[in-house]
């Protein structure tokens, strides 16, 4: 038997030694280094200025609460992360094989070891203790100014305020899609709901996300504190067009809010006769009418017209276009209504013009016609939608989204005069 | 390298019962040696786990694939490379691709090769259960693929949500690919685990007390555990997705008064362990790699192991925390949230222990080692990251952004798949019998370090900074001013996935340039690595019955104590190497067994894996198929329970030669 | 962990199970046995039917579960040999079991199962 | 084949016909599972001393309680979720169903005979206890079938609501079980007679007594569970 004491390198095996010093010529394990370094700093010093939905800026009560909580758990995960990589690397370092004797074969050393497991349990109470609170916190109701419904469908939210002396008092029900308009400072509870798969609302500069499940109703607390315009998108994979489902919500002053407020409950105004509006006032109730709601919209024989999305799409409801210009996104605020030169007059509105800027509404000026009449000409191609109708035997023939309506140029004309004035 | 050989003289001594066992003749038995016969209808854990590891790098392969479409197509804002619907079907299978048919089959590889012969057993407590274990994984990967070809593949996320997963929703065939091929596999799973466990459990070498056992094989048993429990949660929920979509129930149709959540919940009680089943493996392996390159036993082995078996244990208490913004209320979400935490106090000392091992240690860095390492880094970054959304009101700006994305990928990526390839690396020789090159290796290994890191680690900024995952457009509005905007981070994710591709593909050409008709690579010496644990302690590759003498154990890392005595004083041990590694095995062949006793190979597993995609395909397209699959599957059965325990003389051909007597042989 | 001794091969084989010493079945209850406890159920199944149909207010749940864990551990103690058998195989048995009552009551819990 | 080929193959051959000798004294060491009977090819330094194929059962049992449990709860989940006059209250015929439960708890009982018989070696009795036993259990999917049409006739289909198909669903997989079982009696008496069994006999039917009391047990649960306790 051999008593042989070599470094073991050498003796055991030759081939895996040899390539490994040839293979320092070429060392991809300096370039690694060299790139790690690159990357940290570019981590540091890489995020977007204004990413219109980073959950690091919260601008509400409620995401104050969350990024109150998160940012010393995140310090803490950071400083851990150092602490075992400082260890490591230098135990690399300091044990490479530099000839030394085999070491001694050591087992472990049970005292060091428990007291290495009590130590992340007791980080952890640390971390356990304010989140249970803030979980609590965040789902108190009882301080709520202001309810507001949400109803996720395939893929679009819509947002309704029932009656109720909150928000300032809603003396009939309010009904828009895709952008939620809040005043700045009231506690709004949101109670969402979905008519077909489960959604998730988030608005995350305002809170964390809450999915809407059918069936369910699950609440949200929002509250903002300057006025402006907060990004959200549904974050629960819905569908063929789940990347289409976009909201936002609008904070506005007091008195912005009270204006939109009674603008959204104007009665219906009808458009000039002969107009082109007009025109479109007949294609719309012929071509839209069926799904889309036109709050006050009559038909010749003088009695209003009640759009029945429930016998159209399956969802069994379709965004309710009656004051369509006062928002200025659209199609589950994926596309803006508002043109590239008008829009940052709105959204980069200083934080005291929000409100007023975004209650005037769109302008023909400033309307965004290629998105729009691109929309008209054929939506499912603008945004994915199931409505070919050969695949719809699942759901007896009725499309889930806005389906192709083989519009002419002219009534699309006549349409967006139409369109225009519901503001 | 005959795993069966013909049995020369048949005295009446043949089966242990007075069965008859020559009819059912009507099939020769399998007993080729060579050829494809040798591997389709063999039952040696070593060939059975060698064609687990090749088909779970062909489904690597693909499930890469498709990861590169999806990066290809969100480099840029609005990207048309995939349509909304291929893209949903894209990350919806490179999820179950990679999770089914990759990481969980190629942990499987390892087990089914390494378990035996850690344990010191000639091979599984049930070889024929073995294989059909392999056969049915294979035909339902395969299964679940053709619905690329038949209308297109599932696209309701891995998770598969419902009601988005019914009919009404999802009206191609896809998600019934995807809940019937999930069924298939998951009896592979099932079967595999109970065999794997019987194993463990009844199989070891004398001396092998549970807690001398390779770590290995501890972290693969737990894993075991976790499947064998897990798969029939999902096993419901499949069921249940299965009778909604294709016989008219109602389970998750909201319109009939049905619950969502419910789905969630059996997914999730299955999903969590899951995510234990993908990970642990590695972390077994790594715990063998470390030590024998830092030249120490494992530090704390007791500790590991234990904090092995708690991880899988709490990791059933804690699924809903893939639930916190769906709506549990906040007494369930602090429950499962602090529960979630306390999983980080395990997982936290198995990373403290490896440390420690390496502490004090002579270390040597291989390839092997090189992957061990990054195992160790990659997955404290995404363990860390994990404690981030435990935090469950965190969790709610987090949950389904790419923050998690970017999370699971160290865990998984880095957790799961480096531990594999530190294993690939590591094992290689003992396999193959020839070693990788370590300068190819080297490449390997650091382009796929950079590679994840460029592709996973700008994936935590893109979320935090609130892009939603699962979406096949990102558009330029959300993407935030200035240079270092999401678009910029978005390229930087899609650039990364080529560095990393190129990195996995230097694997394929190591194992290309070594293996080659015509390759100069020399044998690998019998113990390259001066290893620790029992499985060195055969020859590599090793013998179809593995050992040629049963080994004796009497200690945990029974090679190294073969290899070197301790010649310290009470508790101050020095160690002094007595005989090499190739000494020893050639000491354990000069004392080899006489008597060796193996299975015989068979049909019937590859047949009654063969009857499943059948009866799966008959629920989608026609019940007489389902018919024709199940008389399939009721002969194979009966086939199997009448098959003798071994090959009859008959089965040989040519006739076998002319019988010596027992007693001259065995005095040869 | 520190090996203080090595066993010597002897030692170690001595102390292996051999397959011939197979442990299990050694006991166990005999035919006649068997027919009580048979019976027994059976009363206990009575029972719980004449109380589904009596009225004992509050009890009457409670009751019912206790009766039914009792006929069924009967049948898993005496039939399936579990106490008569190594303990390893109830343990692997009441493992899958615990968990499978646990994690489907804590699972009917949040849907505020028992509360509605 | 080369020389030295054929020199090592007969001498692996001698092996493996030596090893059978010694199975022949300790032939328990084979599992004697319909299922695999080549367990225990390490037999013998089995580490447990106990059967591979009896650890692999309770194993399978262990992993079935996942199994049913699902099912379980997601019938109580959905148990009131009908329309008004098809609930468990209209349709419940809790005296046949109760003389139900009793032949299969008598068919437990007949199950333990027969093990007993086995172990004792009395074959014949064996025979019959097993053959009694796949009687009593297909009386009981008989009994399972007839509810199954009664409640048709009344209006309760697969689909009908959600109670309905988380019903069926559950005692439906309950009643493939025991069909399951009963199939692997009747393949067992026919082995037995043919003498085919390929291990050992007691423990064979052992095997498939655990099945079949687990079989039992679940219906222990289902029968107060869902047919005393009332929606």
């Amino acid at each position: 038997m051999s008593l042989d004491r070599t470094p073991r390198n050498e003796r055991t095996s030759m081939q895996v030694a040899k390539s490994t010093t040839t293979f320092d010529a070429v060392n991809p394990g300096r370039l690694a280094r060299l790139g790690s370094v690159a990357m940290l700093a570019a981590l540091v010093a890489g995020c977007a200025n204004d990413a219109p939905q980073d959950t690091w800026q919260p601008a509400g009560e409620n995401a104050q609460k969350i990024h109150d909580l998160q940012w010393p758990v995140f310090l803490v995960a950071g400083l851990v992360g150092v602490a075992v990589f400082g260890v490591l690397f230098y135990a690399l370092w300091r044990y490479r094989d530099t000839g030394q004797p085999i070491p001694k074969q050591i087992h472990g050393r049970p005292k060091l070891e428990i007291g290495l497991t009590i130590l992340p349990a007791v980080i952890l109470i640390f971390v356990a203790v304010p989140t249970v609170g803030t979980l609590i916190d965040l789902a108190d109701t009882d301080d709520t100014d202001c309810i507001i419904n949400v109803t996720g469908q395939q893929w679009w939210w819509e947002i309704d305020y029932p009656v109720q002396d909150g928000c300032g008092g809603i003396s009939e029900p309010i009904i828009t899609s895709g952008q939620m308009v809040i005043e700045v400072g009231t506690n709004v509870i949101v109670r969402g709901t979905s008519r077909d798969v489960i959604h998730s609302w988030w608005i995350p500069r305002l809170n964390g996300k809450r999915d809407m499940v059918p069936g369910r109703v699950h609440t949200n607390r929002l509250q903002a504190e300057a006025p402006g315009i907060y990004a959200g998108q549904c974050t629960e994979f819905c569908g063929l067009s789940h990347a289409n489902m976009r909201m936002e919500v609008i904070a506005m002053e007091h008195d912005d809010f009270e204006a939109w407020k009674a603008n959204q409950l104007e009665a219906y105004a009808a458009p000039e006769p002969e107009s082109l509006a007009a025109e479109g006032e007949s294609t719309f109730i012929s071509q839209c009418a069926r799904c889309h709601q036109v709050n006050g919209l009559e038909n010749s024989d003088g009695e209003l017209i009640i759009a029945r999305p429930d016998l159209n799409v399956w969802s069994g409801a379709a965004p309710n276009l009656t004051k369509l210009m006062t928002r200025n996104t659209f199609a589950g605020a994926s596309f803006d209504l508002l043109s590239d030169v008008c829009r940052p007059l709105v959204w980069e509105a200083p934080s005291d013009l929000v409100g007023e800027r975004y209650n005037e509404g769109v302008s023909a000026d400033c309307l965004n016609e290629v998105d729009l009449r691109e929309w008209l000409r054929n939506p499912p191609a603008k945004k994915p939608m199931y409505t070919d109708p050969t695949k719809l035997e699942a759901t007896n023939g009725l499309p889930r989204g806005m389906p192709f309506l083989a519009l002419s140029e002219d009534q699309i004309d006549q349409l967006i005069a139409y369109l225009l004035e519901r503001k | 390298m005959a795993i069966i050989e013909r049995p020369a003289d048949v005295p009446a001594v043949v089966v242990p019962t007075p069965t008859a066992s020559t009819n059912f003749g009507y099939f020769r038995r399998p007993v080729e040696t060579t050829g494809w016969k040798s591997w389709a209808f063999t039952v040696d854990h070593k060939k059975i786990g060698i064609m687990y590891g090749v088909a779970a790098m062909f489904f690597f392969l693909v499930g890469g694939l498709e990861a590169g479409l999806i990066r290809w197509q969100l480099a840029q804002a609005d990207g048309t490379i995939l349509s909304a619907d291929k893209y949903n079907q894209m990350f919806t299978m490179h999820a179950t691709t990679m999770v089914f048919l990759f990481v969980m089959p190629m942990a499987a590889a390892f087990a089914n090769y390494f378990i035996p012969l850690q344990v010191g057993a000639r091979d599984v407590a049930f070889p024929r259960l073995n294989a059909l274990s392999l056969w049915v994984f294979i035909f339902g990967g395969v299964f679940l693929n053709t619905s690329w070809f038949l209308g297109g593949a599932a696209d309701g996320g891995w998770f598969m949500y419902a009601p988005n997963s019914s009919g009404i929703f999802s009206p191609s065939n896809g998600v019934d690919f995807w809940a019937l091929g999930l069924q298939i596999t998951g009896i592979a799973s099932l079967v595999g685990a109970i065999n794997l466990i019987v194993t463990v459990l009844n199989m070891r070498a004398p001396g092998m007390s549970m807690m001398r056992m390779p770590i290995f094989t501890w972290m693969a048993f737990v894993v075991q555990m976790l499947l064998l429990f897990a798969i029939p949660v999902i096993t419901v929920a499949l069921f249940l997705l299965m009778f909604q979509r294709s016989y008219g129930a109602t389970f998750f149709s909201v319109e009939a008064g049905a619950d969502p959540l419910l789905w969630q919940h059996l997914f999730w009680i299955f999903g969590h362990p899951e995510v234990y089943i993908l990970v642990l493996p590695s972390f077994g392996i790594i715990s063998e790699v470390l030590p024998v390159f830092s030249r120490k036993p494992l530090f704390g082995y007791p500790f590991v192991v234990f904090s092995g078996a708690a991880i899988g244990f709490v990791g059933w208490g804690v699924w809903a925390h893939h639930m916190f913004a769906s709506g549990l209320g906040p007494v369930s979400v602090a429950v499962f949230s602090v529960a979630t935490m306390a999983i980080a106090v395990p997982t936290g000392v198995k990373i403290i222990n490896w440390t420690l091992t390496v502490w004090g240690g002579k270390l040597w860095f291989t390839t092997a080692m090189l992957f061990a390492i990054g195992l160790i880094v990659q997955f404290t970054i995404g363990g860390l990251s994990g404690v981030t959304h435990a935090v469950a009101p965190s969790d709610t700006q987090q949950t389904d952004t790419y923050y998690i994305v970017a999370h699971f990928h160290y865990v998984i990526f880095g957790g799961a798949v480096l531990g594999l390839f530190a294993g690939f690396y590591y094992w290689w020789p003992k396999v193959f019998g020839k070693l990788l090159s370590e300068t190819l290796g080297k490449w390997n290994f650091w382009l796929m370090i950079i590679g994840m890191n460029l592709t996973f680690g700008p994936m935590h900024i893109l979320g935090l900074q609130g892009q939603p995952r699962r979406m096949y457009i990102w558009t330029d509005y959300r993407a935030g001013e200035g240079f270092f905007n999401l678009g910029f981070w978005n390229l930087i994710a899609s650039l990364g996935t080529i560095v990393l591709g190129v990195g996995i593909f230097m694997f394929l050409v190591n194992v290309w340039v070594t293996h080659r008709p015509g390759s100069t690579t020399l044998a690998a010496p019998e113990d390259p690595w001066d290893a620790r644990s029992l499985e060195w302690m055969s020859t590599s590759p090793p013998k179809p019955h593995n050992y040629d003498r049963t080994p004796i154990v009497h200690d945990l890392d029974e090679f190294f104590h073969r290899k070197y005595e301790d010649v310290g004083e009470g508790d101050d041990h020095d160690y002094v190497l007595r005989a090499s590694g190739a000494e020893v095995i050639a000491e354990e062949e000069r004392n080899a067994d006489a008597h060796i006793h193996l299975p015989a190979p068979s049909y019937w597993p590859i047949v009654l894996a063969a009857a499943l995609p059948i009866m799966a395909y008959g629920v989608i397209y026609n019940t007489l198929l389902i018919v024709a699959g199940a008389a399939v599957a009721v002969m194979a059965m009966f086939g199997w329970a009448l098959e003798p325990a071994d090959a009859e003389p008959s089965d040989f051909d040519p006739p076998p030669p002319e019988p010596a007597t027992g007693t001259e042989l065995a005095n040869v | 962990m520190t090996e203080t001794h090595s066993p010597t091969d002897d030692e170690i084989l001595a102390a292996t199970p051999h397959a011939d010493e197979k442990h299990d079945n050694l006991h166990g209850p005999t035919d006649k046995q068997f027919i009580v406890i048979f019976v027994v159920l059976a009363v206990v199944t009575s029972v719980e039917v004449a109380i589904s149909y009596a009225d004992i207010g509050p009890l009457f749940l409670p009751v019912l579960l206790l009766l039914m864990v009792a006929k069924f551990f009967g049948v898993v103690w005496y039939f399936m040999h579990v106490k008569f058998d190594h303990q390893l195989f109830g343990r692997l048995f009441y493992i899958g079991l615990g968990l499978a009552a646990g994690v489907y009551v804590i699972m009917l819990t949040t849907f505020r199962f028992f509360g509605a | 084949m080369s020389d030295s080929v054929i020199s090592d193959t007969v001498k692996d051959a001698i092996d493996i016909v030596k090893d059978h000798a010694d199975d022949v004294h300790d032939h328990d060491v084979h599992a004697g599972d319909v299922a695999d009977d080549h367990g225990d090819h390490g037999g013998h330094h089995s580490s447990l001393g106990l059967s591979n194929t009896k650890l692999a059962m309770w194993l399978f049992l262990g992993s079935e309680c996942l199994l049913f449990g699902g099912l379980i709860s997601t019938y109580m989940l959905y148990r009131n979720r009908h329309s008004a006059n098809l609930g468990p209250d209209q349709l419940w015929d809790i005296p046949f169903t109760s003389a139900s439960s009793f032949v299969l708890l008598t068919s437990s009982l007949t199950m333990v005979l027969a093990v007993s018989a086995a172990t004792r070696g009395d074959l014949r009795r064996t025979k019959i206890f097993l053959t009694v036993t796949a009687l009593l259990g297909g009386l009981f999917v008989a009994g399972q079938i007839y509810e199954f049409t009664t409640f048709y006739r009344e209006g309760l289909g697969f689909t009908t609501s959600l109670f309905s198909s988380s019903f069926f669903t559950l005692t439906g997989f309950h009643g493939v079980h025991v069909s399951v079982g009963i199939i692997m009696l009747i393949a067992l008496v026919g082995m037995l007679s043919k003498n085919k069994v390929s291990g050992d006999n007691a423990e064979t039917v052992e095997m498939v007594g655990l099945y079949w009391h687990f079989v039992d047990i679940v219906w222990i649960i289902i029968f107060t569970l869902v047919y005393l306790i009332p929606a």
